[in-house]
């Protein structure tokens, strides 16, 4: 269980094997990286600035990190989101989940970053590539997405 | 109290961060909102609606309804588009 | 759309980047870890052996990889499984797929594990500490697993 | 044809992989397997139970009554257990 907010990247590799390293009961490993796509079109360049409210970042990331442990039976779980300027191809997200069951490594994975879209405070302003840049609007998409585990204790996926 | 903006609330209304008094007779989120569009155009655009906008009140989500004492850190912004 | 069998280790982190590096198409990465649990008790060490088909074992991932990449609209995906001699906490198996959307990610993924579990010719040899072996059997739990994608056709996740 | 052992059926055979020709009267995987039991105990006592054992026909899943002409590569095996 442990959080991150940061503006450097990171090494998805050496952040699973940090995590579950020494630890024999975990039999699955999800994660899921996040990246920026190229919305351009004609547009060039799609850079974003993610900005985010230092503070309540960390407590909600926090929160949301002890649901999923509540939830399911994870031996590990990490949250790493970066701020700052980003171009298209760089990581923004990373979510790790790891359990003794494949099911619950991913549905903690997936529960972690649905809700996690919707509920961590941070806010993608988008390049337009012209000189301007907008803010990118939430999706009602991610607000389903986040919606779905709301009635979903998890237990099915505990074995 | 301090007051947070953060995303296009913070470009309209030219403001990060500020400390205020809590005005007279604001009593919840809504009543300090109200009292915040009456200091200019900038803040009556920006908080004209209030569907468009999220609180947070010590770090925590909030509604329009909750209460304010006055040494609150209170957070206006966008819904969040991260992950 | 790649697979690979081997005996060597495998590393998540330059996996993912080779699979993914350049594409600016994708916006979110799943990958699945299996590890060698320690199921041992008091029987000491649980490392296995891994059998496989040679020749059946790359035909069938690679048919389990085309179902997926039919099914969910991937920009990437890729399969790697081990075989031989496999300790606790040793890696075992690597699914990763890529994808414009989250959804179609993490059900791709899922499906890749689910299938794999019940269609790539694999056995395991568990040592049993007393310096016997038994061929672990298979489970109900796995059959069920893969029976859930048998109905259902991805599309939901495509968006 | 080229018949192919795996896992506990390979120990119990004491075979990983064998050619033979198609028995005469063999049509079809049943009757091969009916055959190979005749061949031994070890035989008899391995392919006893067919509920427990898989079959691939040149390397993709067959059932019993998947036919024979005496080319393919046949492989017997338990329900698998990788991933």
């Amino acid at each position: 269980m442990s959080v991150r907010v940061q503006r450097e990247d990171f090494d998805v590799g050496a952040e699973i094997a940090a995590l579950t390293q020494g630890n024999m009961q975990i039999g699955g490993i999800t994660s899921f990286v996040g990246l920026v796509r190229d919305m351009g079109g004609n547009t060039g360049s799609a850079a974003m600035t993610l900005e985010h409210y230092p503070g309540m970042t960390e407590k909600m990331l926090a929160t949301i990190d002890a649901e999923a442990n509540a939830r399911w039976p994870l031996e590990a779980s990490l949250i790493v989101h970066r701020y700052g300027r980003l171009e298209p191809g760089d990581q923004i997200v990373l979510v790790i989940a790891a359990s003794p069951h494949r099911a619950a490594a991913f549905e903690a994975c997936h529960f972690l970053i649905d809700w996690l879209k919707t509920k961590a405070p941070f806010w993608k302003l988008e390049e337009t590539g012209d000189g301007d840049a907008r803010w990118v609007e939430a999706r009602g998409s991610d607000d389903a997405a986040a919606a779905r585990w709301s009635a979903n204790t998890g237990k099915e996926a505990a074995e | 109290m301090k007051v947070l903006y953060f995303a296009w609330l913070r470009q309209r209304t030219g403001i990060g961060e500020e400390d205020i008094s809590l005005p007279e007779g604001v009593q919840d989120v809504a009543g300090l909102i109200e009292w915040l569009k009456g200091r200019g155009p900038e803040f009556a655009e920006a908080l004209a609606d209030t569907s468009a906008i999220r609180i947070a009140v010590n770090q925590e989500f909030a509604t329009l309804d909750t209460s304010l004492g006055g040494d609150e850190e209170v957070a206006l912004f966008p819904p969040m588009t991260g992950g």
